[in-house]
């Protein structure tokens, strides 16, 4: 019985993501081999990391070496679409598992999902309902929209705004910036010049803290427009201090602070941690990822080393984990759980640091994935 | 800036040049044709290969031209593009998507070039990053391209048909044939009548052009050369990693490039080639690093320029007084 | 005064440099098969004119005939195709070619291969015995395998010499071969002229006065871009106007 | 003309102005001087003669500190300068105008001829270097290599003779001048020695040479293989014609 | 219409900023002959520095003005006294080289220990606010920006054009052998020139500290638009690069209102234009 099992996590060490995943996922990975308990029953799980630098064609190296040469079983976490989409195919050729985590790219889990990768935390479409929606009903009836100008930030833009004219709201005006901008002040004068109840920004990483920090210099909010960021994780809002933050709403599946089983978890999680931040949504998917597997193998008794079967498995097993409670994974690959509108408190309702979100709505986990029956995955025309 | 220095070349006068470099060329092809059996993993070593040919074409037009090119990417990325969207979805075979993806790159070089060519120096390398970045934009634009997700998946296919690419084995091989093919070519005509023109010019371009040269001339075709050849270089590289994406089009590319020539040694025959394992090694070994492998590569590069500022094959020959 | 019989002419040619006039309305004839010295004062505009005839600079105004044939507009590189080639006052070598690879390239010029990046170089060789020859000429056998880099100044002199008469022209245009040359040297070069000279015209200009006065048989003088005077040695030496703005008093 | 040079009466106290003893100097690997040895007496002309390649130029930069690799003794009025730094040999008051010129092509005819910082007070002024060189008073505002060759090599011996340094070392001063102008120079030297400048010249111009040194220096392959006073120039024609062909 | 003025004005803001970085890459190119790459790491390190003077020190904005160049400054002199000062002579590439992968070094190192969301920087209590122009909402920090980089623009010229000092430089430049044989310290000048760029990257970093996250990575990007900006202005211009850095702002500014997408590329497409009419650059000297 071959009770052997290595995990490789592919996620990007040095530069834009390197907080909201990077060590920190790795960490999340190794927490979860030891939740598991799986050493104690005789396996040896061994976890190794690695940079892709943002590239897709390195990031598919990495892992096509992964699977060849180190027989590694699972890759998890990948940042950047780009780089996920282009692992998800070799997932698929070496017949390894991926379990992706920080990459948003909904194409996962429709025309590119295969029968070897788990898009697990979120993607574009729970973002754009979760923000969309709920800012939209809660009389958010005008946007404008400060899209990155690459194919994440335009798929996030179209989502949103779908769910947007959904929930009878209006798109009136966008502009598309170029990936990592310094200075947003032009686009938020005009963001600002359009009057828009709300304005969304669909870009990532700096980009956001960016035009986050310039629209409080520009006054934006104060000016009684609402600022939405579409994706954004609490180490940015860290990052940006509340002082910038305030009012800010946005999306998320995980938040430390949500109930006593996420506290426990990300408690350990932030003891461990060397920069001593609080797990971040994609990394505790990494962790709850990770965990999900390998009770999937302990379950089989013994690791075949067969994805595709190893999936299969894993879409049987019904999830539950700390971090994101009771859930399931769909036929598409889609791990489906709860997600949660947040906003952003004010300095003084902060009770220090991290404590940073209050809760404005729950999406219920049927309504927060895009559903089964609209998804454009070839797997389900079977 | 195109005038090199003594010492950014390496100028050692050998006793037998070429004795030494075919010598060394053919320990270089055993070494490569050995890659499969002796377990060293195929994928890295046809990255490796890509990259080195990129390189030497590279090479052939600063190290031998002094016309340093900070736009070098675009001509391996637009034969990427042009050959992944072939094969993908134009479905063309591989031969036919390699010479498409190298004509694209040959015809942006004639145009590129006959740009740039009449400037000086620094103007000229700037002149030639300006054009690259903005044949970036368009491709960051060009609904083809998917943006940052590039062209994904791209089939490999069968060679003249019966040829199996999707064959690691089978695809090295292609790929090794294809890269002594174009590093031949290049070395070739670095001891070429032309080279030696074009060597003269990169000395003393006025004097060249009182001896009735036409440098411009020259220094066109020295860059559609090196366009083509790197044009060859993208084109497999697609079918090593099945993508075409915007890092190879990127500026951050075209950098690379000269780091890897001048980490082998500038203006030497098997410089760019070391140099390209070199770095494609960091890349993919170093990554396991994580967060240190920016701080690593920095201090390689640092080391690299005050202390063997010949390059590793420059300091090589210099020391053994031959011509590598 | 028929073509042949002039085998180059300039007529009004002038050139001016933000508003100051280097070269002023100069009508030059240079005999056919002659040795035609041109010297003046130093500012005079002597290397500016070598500019101009080879196109280095663009005449402000005036024309050029070579052979009869306007070469006003024709681009640096034709003119020295059609024959009428230059050596350049301060040194131009190849720095880090050594000196019979210096030769060989002006050798090879004349060969058609100079685009053939398929061909190995060895078919350069052919040129090799030749090249020696014309670095035994200037006094170079030794330094054939030296890079011009390591050669005393004096030599790089020599071996601009050498390459420049490596493309055979019709017509040379020295300026200052002469220049920071030991006497030993200059005698060589100016035997190696005397004997070149034989089938070519040659226009060069030199501050060496013995020199000028054994090789030349024309002289042109030129002060402030002027032509001041013309004529051969003897009368331009006993010319007044030639002491005061060229000779200097002592000459008198 | 040239009011005399102050400070001039105690530096002929000196016995030598330089003293050059055991001198070897490398280019990378190239041994290019032998042991040369020569004194210079303060307030003479010494010239160096030889044939293309003997290694002047190379003594030259030596004593100036701008050369790959030397060894030896250098004293400069009575201290050892073998070791010192080219700044610092220059603000002892040794001036060097080399024979490629070295004209600031970025730096317009004034500002190359302000550049050389004053080492020592008692240098010609603005005034009198544009009686001795009219043309560049012409040429002030343009660029530096637009000069004609003439022009550069009067431009580099004009701005040595702002820094007030009174041992001058001149690398072939008339290359390329015409006639005249070399008289001028000639005139010029003989002035300068007059008011107590030390001078080392390089020459090929024997002509030249010969109606202002006091003393020659015969320099072939790295060493110096003869020297004698100007008195005894007719004695020593016939070894001349051997060493440089003249 | 008033939308366009908005831009226009923004534009000019950024415009300094893009003075300030060229201005200094522009001094340390034409006097030192290199190409700094590490100078979006300068800067980067100069917005720390501001960071770290508040943070740790105490100290306020203000100091950290004059801080900062000053530190950053002498640490530029260290670079260039340990490493750079061996490439003088040498071909553009290796100082390109060498300073690419000192920049690599500290992006990587400020990375490991900062990490990448950076850390925040309030603009200063003096400067809070803003006021309405009536066509936009000026915060004062902005208009602050402007004004003081103009000022430090043209004191920098004055020194580098109208003095002595600037003459031995560009002296220096071409030909440091004879320069100091004239009794010139060029090891020294050199290194304090280079600590001058240097400290105007780091002051451009202090300046831009309150409205931009202060990150590792906050410079890397820009050293190539700036660099362009050198290059436009005409190598080592200094004029000509603080007049293209403000002018390129300005332009940018419309492209963001006109297309958007283009705002990035634009500097490329006027380097282009302008290479191709003055192949020196606006004002640049032969290469
Ligand atoms: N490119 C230029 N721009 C401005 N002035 C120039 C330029 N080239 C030459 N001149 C000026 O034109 C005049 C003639 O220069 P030229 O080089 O022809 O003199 P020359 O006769 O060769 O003198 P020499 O014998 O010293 O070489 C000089 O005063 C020089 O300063
Ligand atoms: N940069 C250099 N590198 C290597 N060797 C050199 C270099 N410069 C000069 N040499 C060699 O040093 C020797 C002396 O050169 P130097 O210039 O001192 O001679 P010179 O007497 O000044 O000749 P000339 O009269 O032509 O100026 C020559 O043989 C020359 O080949
Ligand atoms: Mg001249
Ligand atoms: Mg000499």
């Amino acid at each position: 019985l071959d009770k052997n099992v290595k995990i490789g996590v592919l996620t990007d060490l040095s530069s834009l993501y390197a907080d909201s995943a990077g060590s920190g996922s790795v960490l999340a990975a190794q927490m979860a081999v030891e939740d598991s308990g799986l050493t104690k029953k005789g396996w040896t799980v061994e976890v190794i990391s690695g940079d892709h630098q943002n590239k897709p064609d390195i990031g598919a190296s990495i892992a096509r070496r992964w699977f060849d040469v180190d027989k590694v079983d699972l890759i998890v976490d990948v940042p950047n679409s780009g780089v996920a989409l282009a692992v998800s195919r070799v997932a698929k050729e070496k017949n390894g598992v991926l379990i992706v985590s920080s990459a948003a790219v909904s194409d996962l889990t429709n025309a590119q999902c295969t029968s070897n990768t788990i898009h697990w935390t979120y993607d574009t479409y729970t973002l754009a309902n979760g923000t969309g929606t709920a800012l939209t009903t809660a009389g958010g009836k005008t946007w404008y929209f400060l899209a990155a100008d690459y194919a994440f930030g335009a798929a996030l833009e179209r989502d949103t705004a779908a769910a947007v004219e959904a929930t009878g709201g209006k798109v009136i005006g966008q502009v598309k910036h170029p990936l990592n901008t310094s200075d947003f002040s032009s686009f938020l004068l005009q963001a600002q010049a359009s009057k828009a109840d709300v304005i969304g920004l669909a870009n990532a990483g700096a980009d956001t803290s960016n035009s986050i920090k310039q629209a409080a210099e520009f006054g934006i909010t104060r000016g009684g427009q609402r600022l939405a960021g579409l994706l954004l994780f609490i180490n940015e809002v860290h990052a940006l201090e509340l002082n910038a933050a305030q009012g800010l709403v946005l999306t998320a599946t995980f938040y430390w602070d949500l109930n006593d089983r996420t506290r426990s978890f990300s408690k350990r999680f932030q003891e461990r941690n060397k920069k001593g931040d609080m797990p971040s949504m994609p990394q505790a998917g990494v962790y709850s990822g990770v965990l999900h597997y390998l009770k999937t193998l302990d379950k089989a008794g013994a690791n075949s080393h067969d994805g595709a079967q190893v999936v299969a498995a894993m879409k049987e097993l019904p999830t539950d984990d700390d971090a994101f409670g009771k859930g399931y994974i769909e036929p598409n690959g889609r791990k489906i759980h709860p997600a949660y509108l947040f906003e952003v408190k004010k300095p003084s309702e902060s009770k220090g640091p991290w404590d940073y979100y209050k809760l404005l709505a729950t999406i219920p986990a049927e309504k927060a994935f895009t559903p089964i029956s609209q998804s454009s995955c070839p797997l389900l025309k079977k | 800036m195109t005038t090199l220095t003594t010492n950014s070349i390496a100028n050692s006068k050998p006793t037998a040049p070429v004795r030494d470099e075919i010598r060394t060329f053919i320990i270089l092809t055993a070494l490569l044709v050995a890659v499969p059996i002796s377990g060293l993993y195929p994928f890295f070593v046809m990255n490796a290969l890509c990259l080195a040919l990129f390189a030497c074409a590279f090479n052939l037009l600063i190290g031998y031209g002094g016309l340093l090119s900070f736009g070098h990417a675009v001509f391996l990325g637009t034969a990427g593009y042009i050959t992944a969207h072939a094969l993908k979805v134009w479905t063309v075979s591989p031969e036919l998507g390699i010479v498409l993806g190298v004509a694209a790159s040959t015809a942006l070089g004639v145009v590129t070039g006959l740009v740039a060519i009449r400037r000086q120096g620094i103007y000229f390398s700037m002149i030639t990053l300006a054009l690259s970045q903005l044949v970036y934009f368009i491709y960051l634009e060009a609904p083809f391209t998917h943006g940052e997700d590039g062209i994904q998946g791209v089939p490999q296919g069968k060679l003249f048909a019966f040829i199996d690419l999707t064959n690691p084995i089978v695809l090295y091989y292609v790929v090794l044939a294809v890269f002594l093919a174009g590093f031949f070519l290049i070395y070739r005509s670095i001891n070429s009548p032309f080279g030696e023109v074009l060597k003269s010019i990169r000395e003393n371009e006025p004097r060249a052009i009182s001896l009735g040269y036409k440098t411009d001339h020259y220094k066109l075709l020295a860059f559609i050369l090196s366009a083509g050849l790197a044009g060859l270089a993208g084109a497999m590289k697609v079918f090593v990693a099945q993508n075409a994406s915007l890092t190879d089009v990127y500026w951050t590319m075209s950098g690379e490039v000269v780091l890897i020539t001048l980490l082998g040694g500038l203006g030497t025959v098997f410089g760019p080639v070391v140099g390209a394992f070199i770095i494609a090694a960091m890349q993919e070994y170093l990554a396991s690093f994580g967060q240190w492998v920016l701080v690593i590569q920095g201090t390689i590069f640092v080391i690299c320029v005050l202390t063997f500022r010949r390059g590793i094959v420059g300091e090589v020959a210099h020391y053994f007084k031959m011509s590598l | 005064m028929t073509a042949n019989d002039y085998i180059l002419e300039t007529s009004g040619l002038t050139k001016e440099f933000a508003g100051f006039v280097a070269v002023d309305n100069v009508n030059l004839r240079v005999r056919r098969g002659t040795i035609h010295a041109l010297i003046g004062p130093n500012g005079a505009g002597k290397t500016t004119c070598f500019n101009l005839l080879t196109k280095f600079l663009i005449p402000s105004r005036g024309h050029i005939a070579f052979n009869g044939k306007d070469i006003t507009g024709t681009r640096p590189a034709d003119i020295a195709n059609l024959g009428l080639v230059r050596s350049f006052q301060i040194s131009a070598v190849f720095p880090h070619l050594t000196g019979l690879e210096n030769v060989r390239v002006a050798l090879q010029r004349r060969h058609g291969s100079s685009f053939d990046f398929w061909r190995s170089k060895s078919v350069l060789d052919v040129f090799n015995d030749r090249a020696r020859q014309l670095l035994d000429d200037v006094g170079l056998s030794d330094f054939a395998e030296t890079t011009a880099l390591e050669m005393p100044y004096g030599r790089k002199r020599a071996l601009e010499i050498a390459t420049t008469l490596a493309l055979d022209p019709e017509m040379l245009l020295l300026d200052e071969p002469m220049a920071g040359m030991g006497h030993e040297d200059i005698d060589k070069i100016a035997a190696l002229i005397k004997r070149v000279s034989a089938n070519r015209t040659i226009l060069m200009v030199e501050h060496n006065l013995n020199v000028v006065s054994d090789l030349s048989d024309a002289i042109t003088v030129l002060t402030r871009g002027r032509v001041l005077a013309e004529g051969n040695y003897q009368e331009l030496t006993n010319d007044q106007r030639v002491k005061e703005a060229y000779l200097g008093a002592a000459h008198a | 003309m040239l009011e005399r040079v102050r400070g001039d009466a105690n530096s002929v106290q000196l016995r030598d102005h330089l003293a050059v003893e055991q001198l070897e100097a490398w280019y990378g690997d190239s041994h290019v001087l032998h042991g040369v040895q020569f004194k210079v007496r303060p307030g003479e002309v010494l010239t160096l003669l030889g044939r293309n390649g003997a290694g002047k130029t190379t003594i030259l930069k030596s004593v100036m500190g701008i050369i790959g690799k030397r060894t030896g003794s250098i004293q400069f009025e009575g201290q050892d300068i073998s070791r010192a730094s080219s700044d610092r040999i220059a603000r002892l008051g040794i001036a060097f105008c080399p024979e490629e010129r070295g004209i600031f092509s970025s730096l317009d005819v004034r500002e190359n001829l302000m550049l050389p910082p004053q080492v020592r007070d008692g240098g010609l002024s603005l005034d009198k270097i544009f009686d001795l060189f009219p043309n560049l008073k012409e040429r002030l505002t343009s660029q530096g290599t637009k000069l004609s060759g003439g022009e550069q090599q009067m431009l580099a011996i004009a701005r040595i003779l702002r820094t007030g340094a009174k041992f001058l070392m001149l690398d072939e001063p008339t290359e390329g001048l015409a006639p005249v102008i070399i008289l001028q120079i000639g005139e010029l030297i003989k002035r300068l020695k007059l008011s107590g400048y030390t001078i080392l010249l390089v020459e090929q111009n024997f002509r030249f040479a010969s109606t202002l040194a006091d003393r020659f220096c015969v320099v072939e392959h790295g060493r110096i293989i003869d020297q004698f006073e100007a008195s005894e120039l007719p004695a020593n024609m016939e070894k001349l014609h051997q060493y440089l062909g003249v | 219409m008033q939308a366009l003025y908005a831009q226009l004005l923004v534009g000019l803001i950024n415009g300094s900023f893009y003075a300030l970085l060229s201005l200094g890459l522009a001094i340390i190119f034409g006097m030192l002959n290199i190409i700094n790459f590490a100078h979006g790491a300068l800067y980067m390190m100069g917005a720390f520095c501001a960071y770290f003077l508040l943070s740790v020190g105490g100290l306020s904005y203000w100091w950290a003005l004059v801080l900062a160049p000053i530190v950053v400054g002498l640490f530029g002199i260290l670079l260039e006294r340990t490493m750079l000062q061996r490439l003088a002579g040498l071909d553009h590439l290796y100082g390109l080289l060498l300073t690419f992968g000192i920049a690599l070094i500290l992006q990587g190192v400020f990375q490991n220990y900062f990490g990448s969301s950076g850390l925040p920087y309030a603009i200063p209590d003096l400067l809070t606010g803003g006021v309405n122009l009536g066509f936009m909402y000026l915060p004062i920090y902005r208009g602050w920006v402007v004004i003081f980089s103009l000022a430090v623009c043209v004191a920098t010229w004055f020194v580098i054009e109208r003095t002595k000092f600037g003459a031995y430089l560009r002296a220096a430049t071409e030909n440091p052998t004879l320069v100091r044989a004239f009794g010139i310290n060029v090891p020294r000048m050199i290194a304090l020139t280079y600590g001058l760029g240097v400290g105007l990257a780091a002051l451009a970093g202090v300046l831009s500290a309150p409205i931009n996250q202060v990150r590792p990575l906050m410079g890397a990007d820009l050293i190539i638009v700036v660099f362009a900006v050198v290059v436009i202005g005409g190598m080592g211009s200094i004029m000509g690069s603080i007049i293209t850095g403000f002018t390129l702002g300005v332009i940018e500014g419309l492209t963001k209102y006109l297309y958007p997408e283009a705002s990035n590329t634009v500097v490329f497409v006027l380097m282009v234009l302008v290479l191709l009419v003055k192949p020196t650059g606006l004002t640049g000297r032969a290469a």
